[in-house]
């Protein structure tokens, strides 16, 4: 598809999502928090209005007609999510509240698994969600809690890992795409390092899934997890995708409902994946719409998105670096559409400030990544994220207000 | 054979045009079902099942097919056991995998065989299955 | 308000819930599983479409229009709820998952509070997810799991738990409603024996919520914990109130964004409450939601709900005695509108069958209290429920079913 | 007094019809206010802000009113503190905990003290308010 044809294509989509055909402040709104939350199609809000017009029960544990069919649609949202990740098996999709809560999930399941003296991995540009639970579960168990630098360009200090990560590692944990950065990382090649070393491999796609196709047979990771929110779907929901063989041997999580055999004063006992890590009434809503969000990509397209974003990303690039004393942070080719960057002698809160007065919405600060921002002697940035429906003129606002802001500012 | 066992089912309920004459048959069914007798009603032949409990029994028999015996506490799912049992029972192991299980959803009860786990006929399904899987491979290393 | 004048009152709310207007199998739809969970007024729906439409960002962290305007909704919910349950603090609000989430957090956060041979009382009629956590904590901590027994009326052994609450009982978790059998339980002796005792007291409000107006002050209660899809709001919504100097000196619970305030490799500091519980990105849409649910009990008034539930629920239970054989579980004054029954010789599962073929839902089985039924020396009922929106015609076509259901399988 | 002040700040902001020319005047506020050195910026100042930094500065004066002095890393924030400090500077803790603060939410910058802490002025008035109750208090006990 030629570049012409491909903007045509996505400028279609825009209309699809209510919450961008507004105006902020008498000004049309131009969204480019996209990495924070994406918007939802109008086929996600109304799946979730038909959910609660027609068939809203409790599921899994009823025996009449709205709870048969609300379980229906809860478990095809499993199945789709199963084809999208390329599962082995269904019951290998575990569905919790968001990323943070199934990266908090997997570092308490795998406490038994690690010992003192043991090494768990992260790296240095890790979202606090993938960062902390680890770092505290090190703290518990006296395991050393470890990092692979990040290189002043925005990438993995590989030969340092290389060298570091030996079989003393028994977790590393790190994110494909860095939502402050919008770097793509060679996980292929951490993965088979961890592999190597005999460590779990834990991948937080949260800033991947909109963007790439997953296969997490090829990836050949243990878990892998993410939110709805930020691929077109509802909030309170995440994904925890893990090897059945693991998920079967390791502990339960939360107690509670549906993920009890037979429970008596003496003593309890477990059911089957994937109820045993899904304890209590879930976010039924949000899981059956999550599965028109799923659709949505699919037939989208994860390929052009990501091309269509890139595009944008470029032009983007190239206005900002006009910009006298602008820094763009990892100015790399592998990225997805996130431009992340200061104007020297500015504080990123006040470009956040008068684009938002322009109708444009950036997000700035640290991005949950406070150790990133110290390795780049900095706290922070303005972080213009693009998403699949984002145009050509929105770039154009952006800069536009861009350059009126930092004008004002000096 | 399976397939045409299907048929018949499926003529039968086509039958009743009313929900309650259809039930009402299900009933007489599970009424009707040998079953098994209390001392049989073992805890390891339990179908892991939600609401009514599902046992079932199986038996490679000298000709090479399989026999099915089963039971269940509520009257409905008795009726529904006895009509999965009827058709797979004294079918080869073969057949029994390469069968296209249809009936439930041309009789009008196919939430009766969902993941829902309002009753522990999609697991018996899926343990039938499994038994078969092993008596193949019983045969085999004959 | 009279019978009649509360009777038409009552009638226009049934309106106001699409999912009760529609068929199923042909015939009008009579939902009596509302102990599951209550179906939605449109003002709820509404509210998350709009949420969807118009106001969609991720909060707290955004300096941009949309997230300061989600934001702004988000804890005005946190004040509505706040109001609901007279706490002294707004930050005592926090948002969970669920109930059982809730629960969880709360066995996970006061487990260095347990030592080795302290005491941690339930209820033998506690649903599981008042009770496995509980259990689980006390097998960790090498601490007595207790319990309070039921008597065959279904109301608590108070005289045993007189004799046997000391000051070895650390925390007393006990649920106000039973969700299997509708008993409102005597939770003020309960709390008063527990704090006497200086134990922790918890306690469990699902099934009260819908029902009773709450005051967590007079109540003198510790925690008060509940989900917001059992009183008219979305599902994967929570809330936990907890007493502010305790939530303060407690450990956090999820680890990630938002609930920290700085994050660096070699250590790490919590935010203030109510954040410091508040771990990635919560369940916004629900959350705004809610405040209408909020709304919706206090425009209608709990009082007139409880009392238009039992006016049913006495209807019911007269048409009930009259079937042969029918045993009522916890035939009590002081209940909710819940009828928790069985007929002899008939499984529970078959009564459900029947009824649900012609249009009405209850739901059947264990409702998630198998030690209750072992106590009862069954293994569950068939249990209908009644919400407000519940009409005496709904109670009609539901007997008329059971007399039919009853027939047929004898 | 506050009063007062703050009915100044809303008229000298009703002369601005376009968000810019509100904003430049912020910003020129920032650029002006005296601020703090390098070190009087301690940690202990900070007031608790998401995006930008807060220092604030209380001193209880001889006259019995409260001193601020304030500052932040940011510019519009800067511009908003020194607002801020404007209404709150030389009056009583008695005043200060009797005042209604309107005016940001006349001048059309709502979203700026509100819940979100999207920067750290709702945190600083928070703040304020705390130190004027404690001088209020060390008033009474002298
Ligand atoms: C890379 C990454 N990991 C984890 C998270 C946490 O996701 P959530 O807030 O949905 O739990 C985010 C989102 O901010 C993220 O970008
Ligand atoms: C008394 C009681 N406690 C706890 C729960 C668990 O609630 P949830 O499934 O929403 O987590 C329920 C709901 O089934 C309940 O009735």
């Amino acid at each position: 598809m030629d570049n012409d044809t491909l903007q045509h294509k996505m400028r279609e989509l825009k209309t699809q999502f209510p919450a961008l055909n507004q105006t902020v402040y008498g000004r049309p709104l131009v969204y480019l928090d996209n990495a924070a939350t994406t918007q939802k199609p109008q086929r996600v809000i109304d799946s979730i209005s038909e959910y609660y017009s027609k068939w809203n029960a409790n599921i899994h544990r009823g025996a009449h007609y709205l709870a048969n069919a609300s379980t229906e649609k809860f478990e095809a949202t499993r199945s789709a999510l199963a084809e999208m990740l390329h599962a082995n098996f269904r019951e290998e999709i575990i569905f919790t509240q968001g990323s943070t809560d199934s990266v908090n999930m997997l570092s308490t399941i795998l406490e038994n698994e690690v010992e003192e003296g043991d090494e768990i991995w992260v790296t240095e540009m890790e979202h606090h969600a993938n960062f902390v639970p680890w770092q505290m579960l090190a703290l518990k168990k006296k395991a050393h809690f470890r990092y692979i630098p990040m290189l002043p360009s925005g990438e993995w200090d590989l030969a340092y890992a290389k060298n570091e990560i030996t079989d003393r590692a028994k977790i590393v944990a790190f994110n494909w795409v860095s939502n402050a950065l919008g770097t793509v990382n060679p996980v292929d090649e951490l993965i088979s390092l961890a592999k190597t070393a005999g460590a779990y491999v834990v991948i937080d796609g949260a800033q991947a899934v909109a963007h790439f196709d997953i296969n997490v047979q090829a990836l050949n990771c243990d878990f892998f997890l993410f939110s709805a929110h930020k691929m077109y779907g509802p909030t309170g929901l995440g994904v925890l995708w893990g090897r059945k063989e693991l998920l079967e041997k390791l502990p339960p999580y939360r107690f509670g409902g549906e993920m009890i055999r037979k429970v008596s004063v003496t003593g309890t006992t477990f059911n089957d994946l994937p109820f045993k890590y899904e304890a209590g009434t879930p976010n039924i809503e949000a899981v059956i719409a999550f599965n028109e969000s799923i659709s949505f990509c699919k037939e989208v397209g994860r390929a052009d998105m990501h091309k269509h974003e890139l595009h944008l990303l470029k032009l983007a690039t190239e206005e900002l670096r006009k910009i006298e004393g602008s820094t763009i942070y990892a100015d790399l080719e592998n990225k997805v559409g996130v431009l992340s960057f200061n104007v020297e002698g500015i504080h990123s809160a006040d470009i956040g400030t008068l684009l938002d007065q322009q109708g444009v919405a950036v997000r700035t600060g640290h991005h949950c990544t406070q150790p990133l921002w110290e390795k780049l002697g900095t706290t922070g940035s303005v972080r213009a994220s693009f998403a699949c429906y984002n145009t050509v003129e929105d770039v154009e606002l952006f800069i536009a207000a861009l350059n009126k802001s930092v004008n004002m500012l000096r | 054979m399976i397939e045409q066992k299907q048929q018949e089912i499926i003529e039968e309920f086509a039958f009743f045009e009313e929900w309650m004459h259809k039930y009402e048959h299900i009933i007489e069914l599970g009424k009707e079902m040998k079953g098994l007798t209390d001392d049989e009603k073992k805890e390891e032949l339990l179908v892991a099942g939600c609401q009514s409990k599902v046992w079932l029994k199986a038996s490679l028999q000298e000709n090479g097919t399989v026999n099915f015996e089963a039971d269940s506490d509520a009257i409905i799912t008795r009726g529904l056991v006895a009509l999965v049992v009827s058709v797979f029972d004294n079918e080869t192991p073969q057949d029994i995998l390469n069968a296209n299980i249809h009936f439930m959803n041309d009789i009008g009860l196919v939430s009766n065989l969902s993941q829902t786990r309002s009753n522990g006929l999609a697991a018996m399904v899926k343990q039938i299955l499994l038994y078969a899987t092993v008596f193949q491979a019983q045969q085999k290393s004959n």
